[in-house]
């Protein structure tokens, strides 16, 4: 009656109808490119609002045409308002980081390779993983739906500080409305995740094939499962967050705006909320988000690198144990968010530790990583270029986290743009690389077709120079005092900045424009691109070793593979060439870790 | 492609340093006199962040460059002193820079934070609403009146909700638009928020903090040099965010007592 | 779907023929080659792992929400008494039976499953009477709100009514999901196979809804 | 299909003699309708109009660098008449004079960081055109009560942007702020039938008012409303003085 069939937890039938099979899919696979569908949609709409924000900024009181008729008031005559480039601004940073770089990295590339990585036919829960997907996407839905309520979207900025966010219509265009479909959308959003995370923990832990120890999971694998974890304590503390928000909302309570609001001359009907109590809740999550991220990008990184290097990392569990360390201070560190919020000094200090501390496991992930280039057999192509380009970004984005990790320092970088050029390059700029590398590097398996190299390449030059030519500067308009957030530079002091604004609009134009080459290239290669071999990269992991490709329903066929190695098997002399693979019985290396 | 890369990587890192060094955008120059240990703890996190980031981008190029397009024969090669070389240098390169960083930084941040104003400091009121500040000097009796925040009405330009008519400490507060300090003089500045969460920031004076609705904070400086300065919000509040500001003079005691005159004859 | 290049079948002698159907906890032959010093035998199904898993984020969930009552408590003077309605502690109860109630479920299905019995009447009339039990519970809270609300006592009210039903609404709904879960080991009892890691999943979620049941009401208890 | 065709025709000849009958009444029923007129002044001591620091926003500053812009919450004119006094008609009104709203366009404008006028009267479902003359954004942000049936807005308007149109669904004295430039205060007095605003020196006129006795209603922003009794008959206007008392 029990006890026998759990071993085909995750095995289901292959669909027939075309419903079942690329809609409402129970494939992990499916659901993966479903996942980055979601991202590539978002990340162009996320694109060209930030277009139209650069070009705000760059020339205020310029008429974009056709601007009005994204908005019913935030363009009279074209020329964007303060709300609107506010509103845009939340979109922008709302999409990104929760629909772009939390779905790309982990939920997309996950979904596909993790199962595959650990030799499963299957997440163990393939209904929970669909509900996850599309949860999700109701959640992009149902964030993309506050364009078109009255007031248009919330211009309260992705941290939704209250209690801006919570005292409604008073507080402006889209504060009413627009906030509670924000807060819906992320409370929705937090549900798909969690699923998600519980279907990616227990793939990693339970479903491993016969000989895939834990140390034997490629780094991507890794990335993946660290993630899931932080996830799963992430999402579950800001979905309280909104719940407690809407309610300020739509049922008048008082959790986090006070006593004696007075807003337009009103005094609010509120009583005794706290502030801070919104900040902590969302920094709780909000830090660790930065590397849910990160870690999946850091993981798919060493992936693509190992591979193209020829020759394993320096040590395979040191990398492992410093992302597992990041995923741990991560939570100790979210109240260097707050330096200046008027928390307790010592608080101020107690986090800025932590906040340093930090810096140790990120160096040591760097330093692995520049080590293990040492020596290496260094292939050059579109996906090692953009694992490079990872690394050179994660340096620029990390070493700015120095300065805004010491109180003192803070003081004169906070809400500048030298915290938007830090987290831009950092979790903006280079998770986007790790997405981009992990595309180029799996899209022969996905679809069964190489991808256009030239053209990778031209998006590689372009991304790599443009992205520096944008968020460099970004970190001298910090320091010289420009704050972020507004549309435009009214103060004095700010206005000999704006040539430089300027000069970042137009390198936004250039890279951005860049990225179509991308989008060309991903459609032109899914259906024209050069017939892709069952493992074009000569990679050892498991993905590389499914019977066709892209891999069949069950990803194996008939028979589940059995892991004789760990996945770095490189630089050695076997029968394949350089590279022995997971699945292969061959003993040809000396340097096998587990 | 590979040396392109390395020269790429090259050149952006040297390009990237060069207005830092040069100070070609850089912070404005401070008036206060607690800026100098922040100013000073900037200049060496900028040196030890500038070399780490010049040192491992250079690093990197040259690793690409070297190891890229191998021959047919080449052999990889493992990094003397492996992975744990890499774990000791962060721990011992980082670990010290951070640690000398964080405690460098507490003495620039106690500096600030730690010391309480001065009795004889000069109290000042900020409230910041949607989307001015607005200044209370207390007037020759030297406490501040109190707040209903039910008379509150910019329309009637009653922006603390004052009661004139019968609070007694009331009477004799000035309320400005503009904040005027004597120099060298510390001031004790009292901040509360009327409606949502904003900032006080002056760049030269070497000061941010945010108001936060339902809390009473404070700072206190001293400004040393006459000028007029801007005072921005950075805490995003609404529509205006961009257009919070106020002006910070910084005056000789006479000319801040003429200033005073002036904005009693105002109220 | 694009066209792909299937490569010819692998050979069977590289795999290990006993692993047809991926039972990785089948089979016991050595494998000689390579290097395998950590082979798994035995990997626990999913769903154990798994209800772990969702019980932790649960605990996330509920410790977020604590946290931001002490914190509200903390931060002005409005925080008033409320005395709890005396029917809480009778739903505490009912929630306490009906997990016994399954736990006398499960002792019977093992029993059944273990061939000493036949029919599993038994046991799924203990699973009725937890689900009942369950059910019960909720409409208890339902009217322990109702109470409130008589009272004058509503959402908004106060800070200590919204966490009042902010915690036991949300309490309930995680009850509502654990009865979703009953009623599918019932149909599974009924029409297929009902998996043990299944059953056991279930029944330590309804036991963490009464640990979870009990906290709060001694956290309502001690700060409302 | 001729038949078709005849009736169209036929049912356009009615329409275009139907329209013409109705504008020739309504030129006839103008032609017999009077006028309410007066002034209102301000007995005592004007209260003390604090000035208005605008050094905030260095545009607005600049615009009044000659004058010295101060508080218009009661703007007495030199001969004791009072300003921005909103004249209605608060009781008697019936018909078309009631019913339909006026059709001209009044504008708000923004001008040097102030409203102008400080007071924009109109009728119910009159649509107004708010405008900007300045080179600073101002966003505009009345605040009826809810209650009311109005719905409060709250846009933008950069510099150069289109005028923005709008109206108001019930009577109700409107408080309209800029929060960007916090002391930019105005009202909309929105009211039942014909209205007029006081000048300078506190004369009014309401016009298109039909034969018949009325009260009408003055209303100040702060000091309040007062009412007065009138006769309205063809020919000369109708009086009514008003006087509000200082503290």
């Amino acid at each position: 009656m029990h006890d026998t069939a759990h071993a085909h937890a995750g095995q289901h039938a292959a669909p027939t109808s075309f419903i079942r099979k690329h809609v409402f899919s129970l494939d992990h696979k499916v659901i993966g490119k479903q996942y980055y569908g979601l991202a590539l949609a978002a990340v162009l709409i996320g694109m060209f609002l930030s277009w139209l924000m650069r070009l705000h900024l760059g020339w205020t009181n310029l008429a974009i045409p056709g601007l009005h008729l994204l908005t019913k008031n935030g363009a009279p005559g074209d020329v964007m308002t303060p709300e609107f480039y506010l509103q845009l601004m939340t979109m922008h940073a709302t999409i990104m980081v929760f629909f772009v770089l939390t779905t790309a990295p982990f939920a997309a590339f996950g979904n596909y390779f993790l199962p595959i990585q650990v030799g499963a036919e299957d997440m163990p829960f393939p209904h929970f993983n669909m509900m996850s997907f599309w949860v999700t996407f109701v959640a992009f839905l149902v964030l993309m739906s506050s364009f078109f309520v009255s007031d248009g979207p919330t211009l309260g900025g992705w941290t939704q500080y209250a209690p801006l966010s919570a005292v409604g219509q008073v507080g402006g265009p889209g504060e009413g409305a627009g906030v509670v479909l924000w807060a819906l959308s992320i409370a929705i959003f937090c549900v798909g995740q969690l699923l998600g995370s519980l279907n990616f923990i227990t793939t990693t832990l339970d479903m491993r094939t016969r000989g895939m120890s834990l140390w034997r999971l490629p780094l991507s694998a890794w990335g993946w499962f660290i993630t899931s974890v932080m996830g799963l304590t992430a999402f579950a503390v800001l979905m309280p967050a909104c719940i407690l928000l809407i309610l300020d909302h739509v049922a008048g309570t008082s959790f986090f705006v006070p006593a004696n609001t007075v807003m337009n001359d009103q005094m609010q009907p509120h009583s005794g909320g706290s502030t801070l109590l919104w900040q902590h809740l969302f920094w709780f999550f909000g830090h660790p988000e930065v590397y849910i991220a990160i870690v999946p990008g850091m993981g798919i990184v060493s992936h693509v690198l190992v591979t193209n290097m020829r020759k394993p990392m320096l040590s395979h569990r040191v990398l492992v144990y410093a992302m597992g360390a990041l995923a741990v201070l991560s939570y100790m560190v979210y109240g260097h968010h707050m330096f200046v919020s008027g928390m307790n000094p010592v608080s101020s200090l107690v986090f800025s530790f932590p906040t340093l501390v930090i810096t140790i496991p990120s160096t040591i992930v760097v330093l692995i990583w520049m080590g293990s280039l040492y020596g290496a057999k260094l292939r050059i192509n579109s996906a090692s270029l953009f694992a490079l380009g990872f690394i050179s970004m994660f340096i620029a984005g990390g070493v700015s986290g120095f300065f805004l990790a010491q109180p003192s320092i803070d003081i004169m970088l906070h809400a500048t743009y030298f915290v938007v050029g830090h987290f831009h390059l950092v979790m903006g700029v280079a998770a986007m690389f790790g997405i981009f590398a992990g595309t180029y590097f799996w899209f022969p398996k996905m679809y069964g077709r190489m991808m256009n190299e030239t053209l990778g390449k031209i998006h590689f030059w372009c991304s790599f120079v443009g992205a520096y030519a944008i968020f460099m500067p970004f970190h001298y308009l910090g320091l010289a005092g420009n704050v972020r957030r507004y549309q435009a530079f009214a103060p004095e002091y700010m206005q000999p900045l704006i040539p430089l604004h300027k000069f970042i609009t137009i390198a936004a134009l250039f890279t951005g424009a860049a990225q179509l080459v991308f989008v060309y290239n991903l459609f032109v290669s899914r259906y024209k691109g050069e017939p892709a071999s069952d493992n074009p990269w000569q990679a050892t992991s498991l993905e590389w070793s499914t019977p066709t490709t892209p891999p069949p329903h069950n990803n194996f066929g008939d028979t589940l593979p059995v892991v004789y190695h760990d996945p770095f098997q490189y630089g050695v002399e076997s029968s394949t060439g350089d590279y022995v693979m997971q699945t292969s019985p061959e003993k040809a290396s000396a340097h096998d870790e587990s | 492609m590979a040396k392109l890369f390395a020269v790429t990587i090259f050149v952006i890192a040297i390009v990237s340093a060069i207005p830092i060094l040069r100070h070609t955008w850089w912070m404005a120059e401070d008036i206060s006199t607690h800026g100098a240990p922040i100013d000073e703890q900037m200049s060496e996190t900028m040196a030890e962040a500038g070399i780490s980031f010049l040192a491992s981008q250079f690093i990197l190029g040259y690793f690409i460059w070297k190891f890229s397009n191998p021959k047919p024969g080449d052999k990889i090669k493992t990094f003397p002193g492996g992975a744990k070389a890499m774990v000791w240098a962060a721990f011992l390169l980082v670990g010290t820079e951070v640690l000398a960083l964080g405690v460098f930084g507490v003495k620039a941040w106690a500096n600030v934070y730690f010391t309480p104003p001065a009795a004889n400091a000069v109290p000042v009121e900020v409230q910041a609403g949607q989307f001015a500040f607005y200044f209370r000097y207390p007037g020759p009796d030297g406490s501040f009146g109190p707040i209903h925040p039910d008379m509150i009405s910019e329309a009637n330009q009653n922006f603390y909700g004052l009661d004139t008519d019968h609070d007694a400490d009331s009477k004799d507060d000035v309320v400005t638009a503009e904040m005027a300090v004597p120099v060298n003089r510390e001031i004790h500045l009292i901040m509360h928020s009327k409606d949502v969460g904003h900032s006080f920031f002056v760049p030269e004076l070497r000061v941010q903090q945010d108001f936060v609705p339902g809390m009473d904070l404070s700072v206190h400086f001293t400004a040393t040099k006459i000028g007029r300065y801007e005072i921005v919000c950075t805490q995003l509040c609404g529509l205006g965010h961009y257009n919070m500001k106020a002006y910070l003079s910084v005056l000789s005691p006479e000319d801040f007592d003429a200033w005073m005159k002036k904005e009693k004859a105002m109220q | 779907m694009a066209t792909t290049v299937h490569e010819p079948p692998k050979i069977e002698g590289q795999r290990d023929p006993s692993q047809s159907h991926g039972g990785f906890n089948s089979g016991g032959q050595d494998l000689v080659p390579g290097n395998l010093p950590a082979v798994k035998r035995y990997s626990p199904p999913p769903a154990s792992t798994g209800i772990w898993v969702v019980l932790a984020s649960i605990t996330m969930t509920f410790a977020a929400f604590t946290s931001a009552l002490i914190v509200r408590q903390g931060s002005a003077l409005d925080w008033r008494h409320l005395t709890l309605p005396n029917i809480l502690y009778v739903n505490t109860l009912v929630l306490f039976a009906s997990s016994f109630a399954l736990e006398m479920t499960r002792r019977r299905i093992r029993v059944v499953a273990g061939g000493l019995k036949a029919d599993s009447v038994d046991a799924s009339r203990w699973l009725y009477a937890a689900l009942t039990l369950g059910l019960l519970f909720v409409v208890g809270q339902y009217i322990a709100w109702a109470q409130l609300r008589a009272q004058g006592l509503y959402l908004a009210t106060n800070p200590n009514s919204s966490f009042f039903y902010v915690l036991t609404a949300v309490h309930a709904l995680h009850v509502l999901g654990g009865l979703g879960g009953l009623l599918r080991v019932i149909r599974k009892m009924g029409n297929s196979t009902l998996r043990k890691s299944t059953l056991d999943a279930t029944a330590y979620y309804w036991h963490f809804m009464d640990g979870l049941w009990v906290y709060l009401l001694v956290l309502l208890w001690m700060k409302l | 299909m001729k038949n078709l065709q005849k009736l169209a025709a036929v049912l356009m000849a009615v329409m275009v003699v139907l329209c013409g009958a109705l504008l020739l009444t309504h030129e006839v029923s103008a032609a017999t309708e009077g006028k309410i007129s007066g002034t209102v002044k301000y007995e005592g001591t004007p209260p003390h109009m604090r000035g208005i620091d605008m050094s905030k926003d260095p545009y607005c500053a600049k615009a009044n660098a000659s004058t010295s812009p101060h508080m218009e919450n009661v703007a007495v004119g030199s001969g004791g008449g009072l300003e921005n006094v909103v004249l209605y008609i608060s009781e008697g009104l019936s018909g078309p004079a009631l019913s339909q709203p006026a059709t001209n366009v009044p504008v708000f404008d923004q001008k040097n960081c102030e409203y102008t006028p400080h007071v924009l009267a109109m009728d119910v479902g009159q649509t107004f055109k708010v405008t900007t003359s300045d080179q600073t954004a101002h966003n505009i942000h009345p605040n009826p009560n809810p209650m009311t049936g109005n719905i409060p807005w709250n846009q933008s308007q950069p510099p150069g942007a289109p005028p923005v149109e709008k109206s108001w669904k019930a009577p109700e004295m409107i408080e309209v702020k800029c929060n960007i430039h916090p002391w930019m205060h105005g009202w909309f007095a929105v009211v039942k039938g014909p209205y007029a605003t006081t000048d300078a020196n506190g004369n009014y006129t309401i016009s298109n008012v039909p034969p018949g006795n009325y009260t009408v209603t003055a209303w100040q922003e702060t000091l309040g409303t007062q009412t007065a009794k009138v006769t309205v008959a063809g020919g000369a206007p109708a009086k009514a003085d008003f006087t509000f008392k200082g503290k």
